[in-house]
């Protein structure tokens, strides 16, 4: 594997998204779309995708993307976790985008890809029920062949963005095991409700499905291995996410540290703020070598994926919980108000916590891949 | 049906129970008799509120521990905590004027004037006059005693300006009570005053400040030439901080862990409701995260119940008494957010009728708070270490240093 | 349950116990002992006996005893938790006399418990054999009946002072299963070996047990029964042990904190510092609180130990272990040398977390029994 | 065999390896083309040390930065890197005489006349006079710059009084480098010289002062009117701290993570090595506990390896660089008592032979100086604060202060 270090192209990349996201998705930008139904821009979001491109950077060229990688990818999702952008881009570039490229369905890929890459198309993936369980056995919906096509009935829920998407890629049960169809946004017998999220800049929704029209993707039954490859890019991804907006809240900590003053003096002079910030410090920077090693692996060693995406998962999930509470904390009051973005981050990372199983179900993985 | 002659706790307990027999809702008894939690809040609506506080303060058990000429029954505070016991029996709060009984009262009743305590304590006692706290500021929070709201004479009146926050039930105070500098030229504890400011003038504006669940909890205050009569002063002049240390000593014991072993103090979930909920916990690493929160929640109850025996037995108060508020405030955090995760994806996320889940997670977020609010963890620490072991305190950057010439934010 | 609250009686036992020990056992020498080969000093655990009637304390009046509770012995115990005093204290009268007492055979108390009560007779408890595995299963030690009596053949590792003991109680498999029984120390067929040790003042020896003579003390098959019986009541003396210890070091480092200057001032003026023990304080404390509460439930609701022994054997073992390797950070490099008595701390601490079920393991046990 | 002609790093190494695989025992070398760890044990015993490190230093091995006049090659320190590699792949010590070569060494070479530079360098790399560091003191830890040994000048010779501590192999030394106070009228920084001690004198007196593992790894020095001619004297009289500033960032370099992904500088037991004895780990508490070590390792190497890669690309080094030691440090503390803890009752007795266990315990001691030798964890966070992330320091108490009026312990 190459070094971890970003080219100077990279940086370039980071600079430009990061420049775009601070003119289009400033706070008062969040909070404006946090309340919307839809829960992001379409304006901004066809901007990203024709002015950056952004949808179609790791999606092959073949499929209408520019074929960059998953580093590449990552310093978006980094940079978009850092600025808590309301928009379907986890759900339909990361999650959808790579369920199909996992498939090596290339009907499916043909069909759908071209339309996520150039923003046109919003993808999701519906695996999670009621249960909550992210196990194999978690999984109840069920799909039926109905003439060349198959029918679904059963209920997903938290799925991001799932009430907006135009596709939605759902696991279901058939004769053969667990498998992956594709489901139209607005086929008949799909109902779908928006949920009330922990997290209010990450929309996610409830599908009940009344023998919905569905096409198989990828080989029937073999859906579940399929997921359990996804699972591992998709926490790659977050887990970029996680680190920059990890970054974000110490950064947000160290200014306020520096300039807020008590009982004479800037709080960061007092060792129980200065500390809790060095504390911070260490946990994001090993959350960045974690998000940049398991990026670094998906595009150069992708077989090795899962051992690095199980350290990323785990470590980058419970860092940014920690260095997002310690935010507040360190705010005092001010950190505690809901005018303060500070409880935007800790809803943002607590809910990715939760949702992609917990980072001890990681550990435990981890320690089947090694062997302990 | 003020008590006059000195009577025993138990006969004390006998007789409100008597009174709350007879004034609450036949139905509100009942469910209570059958501790049946579902006829007791459909109960709840039958009582006319506003009526109930008159009653209940005419009884003399909203505040029990007042001189009998102000409404209260006059007893000593072990005597009426039998009172407190039993209205917490029949579920009935003792009342919903928190800064007005246990702050502002306490506050007139210790510093105030005669003809302070006669216009005054009454009306909190019947829940006709709300109070608000107008104390911290955005830029005096942990070191409260460098507030900068100005306070300046002009003849019989104060002028008011600067800005408080935090202030809850502002808009439905008729007073505040307030501290405000009135001498910037001395050490900052040293030129504050405390004031009972009349709410409702056109130079206060009230502004809800919403909490990170969304509940508008709190407001910020702002004083635009406000004005205070020299007659609403509390204390002499210069000596809000004395007032206020009384008072804080008051509102540290409501926050503190003190009512840690009661039942139903909890915000959020309890230990025992999660193991209600969830149990048998199958993971053994839930279980043993769960066995330790049920530790702490124990100990805590139990170093609680050592401090009051050592009290009750007459011994000097030990180190037990001061750690628990700082621990159970950590622990609080720690459990709502194992709460939560022991929900697993539905806790963060719910359908909109699923109120467990929508509680969860609230009372995720309402936890930050328990390691800010009432003093912050990091204060906590510094008085364990300082009051209860010994060790020196930092040097001070503005101890003699007049207000005027300290470094603020 | 009467209040948790200490009578003046036993604040007066308190004083002069720890009287005793200043006097008896200060530093030099728990340092002069923990070097000899028998690990204590027979004369101090002579007068331990004849002067202050510390053995039989909490063993009942008709076997030699003075019958008083274990909230008695509970504060001798916090004291010597203080003072490290290196006597077979714990061995003797916590875990051979409870043995004898839950066993409620009446031959074998009879023979045995005067000598513990009057110091004549050292007993002790041996049931972890070399696997270290602190349930039934970890018995593999067998007894044959040999005539009248027993034979045992086996090995016994962690024998709390076993190299010096005139008693041995050895859990053994027989055909009914595991069962206690009454060995002599100088019985034919027993070798014992003092082990090497973390702990410096507490001995431990290893048995080798080649059909050594034994008599049956309670009931053939209950052995197991009896045992975790008496755990319950020995976690809740090294509970009161670990609490004594616990305070030892609390206080200690708060001296040092409050006399040692670097940069010109007292440290325990940085938060860094003052903020550390603040949180010793709170560990301590709850300590304190556990292992009182255990004593008081030993004394007065015994059926309702098992709640009060795990919360206290897992509690006061962490908190023990946690507060003995914060007073060294305290004392920077003094708490780092063989000299300073900070190490003696956490060599007690450590070891007696893990000789008597590992914390985590008595949090199981909590879960069962409050049926989580 | 020294190196005259500028050669590139790959030449160099291959030069060593051929000088290593001349020079070492046959057995030596086959033991460790066969990775054959038992052979090499009793290869070792075939070595004759003392001519080694005599052989070795000839051929620059020793000090491969250092000017060829002194016996060095004269290398940059990324091309010296390449020798450090072979010598560590043929599993031979570059040198016993640590502070020696990296301090003093360093020291002398910066700060040196050119007669010492002379007088001490080679006998430095060649092991025949051995150094120690006479720089902390009971009463300057964490606080150095406070340390209260006195030289006094007295013509051409300073007499000293004082003592020091943490002094490793002192009585092996011939030599110590020495931080005394020569002036208490200035600021603690300004009154400090740095001399180059003579340890075999009478005013020298050194005693053992163990670890808590028992190892009699360091000692006290006492100073009773210990002579140093001036010509010993290193640097101008009151510089001193800056020639220690200018050592201590070595010694941080020593003790610091940089060195955590390198195989075998664990003290104790590995995470691999604890898989290697305990999988398959069943208890699924232990299981997390010994994943979360497994990745704390993992993350420190990758985060040292991305400085690393920083470094090599040009690129400005960030914070990644500085968080390791004291990461590190407290990882290897979790991670020694965590092996113990897997060891059940077995971690804390065993019998004579059993070196597992009685090694598990050391280990576990060990681990405990992690956290305070080479700067202790509260002063890492400080400088973390301070350095990485720019917050303010505390008000000092002692700044521009003459130090004999400053309180100390």
């Amino acid at each position: 594997m190459t070094d971890i270090v970003f080219t100077e192209e990279q940086d370039e990349l980071r600079r430009t998204v990061r420049a775009f996201l601070e003119q289009k998705s400033p706070e008062a930008e969040v909070r404006r779309l946090m309340e919307t139904v839809e829960g992001y821009d379409p304006a901004v979001w066809g901007q990203m995708a024709e002015q950056l491109g952004l949808q179609g950077l790791a999606i092959p060229e073949a499929y209408g993307g520019s074929g960059y990688s998953f580093v590449e990818l990552g310093i978006v999702l980094e940079e978009m976790g850092r600025s808590l952008l309301c928009a379907p881009f986890l759900s339909s570039v990361v999650l959808a985008a790579n369920t199909l490229l996992c498939s090596g369905d290339e009907a499916a890929m043909g069909e759908w890809l071209p339309g996520i890459a150039d923003g046109s198309v919003i993808g999701s993936l519906a695996y999670l029920e009621d249960s909550g369980g992210a196990d194999e056995a978690g999984i109840a919906t069920g799909a039926s062949p109905v003439g060349d096509g198959w029918a679904i009935t059963g209920t997903k829920s938290y799925v991001i963005d799932g009430h907006i998407a135009d596709l939605v890629l759902v696991a279901a049960r058939t004769a053969a095991g667990v498998s992956l169809f594709a489901v139209r946004g607005d086929a008949p017998g799909l109902v779908r409700t928006r949920m009330q999220t922990l997290d209010l800049t990450r929309a996610q929704a409830r599908l009940e499905l009344d023998g919905v029209p569905a096409t198989l993707v990828g080989t029937d039954g073999q859906g579940w291995a399929l997921l359990t490859e996804v699972f591992d890019l998709a926490v790659t991804g977050l887990a970029a996410e996680q680190a920059g907006g990890s970054q974000c809240v110490l950064d947000m900590a160290v200014a306020y540290a520096s300039e807020r003053v008590q009982f004479g003096r800037i709080i960061g002079s007092f060792q129980a703020i200065k500390h809790k910030c060095a504390d911070m410090l260490m946990e994001v920077e090993l959350a960045k070598t974690a998000a940049y090693n398991a990026m670094w692996t998906a595009a150069e060693a992708p077989g090795e994926l899962s051992e690095a995406a199980a350290i990323a998962r785990s470590f980058c999930s419970e860092a940014y919980v920690s260095v997002a509470s310690e935010n507040i904390q360190i705010h005092g009051g001010m950190g505690f108000t809901y005018e303060h973005p500070a409880h935007l981050y800790l809803r943002r990372a607590t809910s990715s916590e939760l949702l992609f199983g917990v980072p001890s179900a990681w550990r435990e993985r981890l320690a089947d891949l090694v062997g302990m | 049906m003020a008590v006059s002659d000195p009577v025993g706790a138990d006969e004390l307990a006998a007789q409100a129970e008597r009174f709350l027999r007879g004034r609450l809702p036949a139905r509100w008894v009942k469910a209570i008799d059958e501790d049946d939690a579902d006829a007791l809040s459909s109960a709840r609506e039958e009582l006319e509120l506003d009526q109930w506080w008159l009653d209940l303060a005419e009884a003399g058990y909203v505040t029990p521990t007042w001189p009998v000429e102000y409404g209260g029954l006059g007893l000593a505070p072990k005597v009426a905590s039998g009172i407190a016991r039993m209205l917490g029996r029949y579920k009935v709060p003792r009342f919903t004027n928190p800064i007005g009984v246990d702050l502002a009262g306490s506050a007139i009743l210790r510093w105030g004037t005669d003809d302070q305590k006669e216009r005054f304590l009454r009306p909190i006692a019947q829940h006709r006059e709300i109070w608000c706290q107008l104390f911290s500021e955005p830029g005096a929070g942990s070191d409260l005693a460098s507030l900068a709201t100005r306070a300046v004479r002009d003849g019989d009146t104060w002028i008011v300006n600067g800005q408080k926050v935090w202030a809850s039930m502002a808009h439905e105070s008729s007073f505040g009570l307030l501290l405000a500098r009135t001498d910037p030229d001395v050490p900052k504890h040293q030129g504050i005053t405390a004031f009972l400011l009349p709410m409702d003038q056109p130079g206060v504006t009230i502004r809800p400040l919403p909490q990170i669940t969304g509940d508008p909890e709190f407001n910020e205050v702002f004083f635009d030439d406000a004005r205070v009569d020299d007659s609403l002063r509390l204390g002499p002049i210069g000596e809000g901080w004395k007032v206020s240390t009384s008072i804080l000593a008051s509102e540290r014991q409501a926050v503190a862990g003190s009512g840690a072993s009661l039942p139903g103090t909890t915000t959020g979930r309890s230990v025992r409701a999660l193991i209600k909920r969830h149990a048998p916990v199958g993971d053994p690493l839930l279980r043993q995260r769960l066995a330790e929160l049920y530790i702490e929640d124990r100990l805590v109850s139990l170093t609680n119940q050592r401090a009051a025996a050592k009290r009750r037995a007459g011994q000097q108060p030990g180190p037990e008494g001061s750690i628990t508020k700082l621990f159970y405030s950590e622990h609080s955090q720690r459990l709502q957010a194992f709460a939560l995760e022991l929900e697993g994806p539905a806790g963060q996320a719910w359908v909109e009728d699923d109120r467990w889940h929508r509680g969860t997670a609230w009372a995720y977020l309402r936890g930050r708070s328990k390691t800010i609010a009432g003093g912050t963890s990091e204060v906590q620490r510094n008085i364990l270490g300082e009051r209860v072991l010994g060790l020196p305190k930092e040097p001070s950057a503005d101890k003699g240093v007049p207000w005027s010439q300290v470094k603020r934010s």
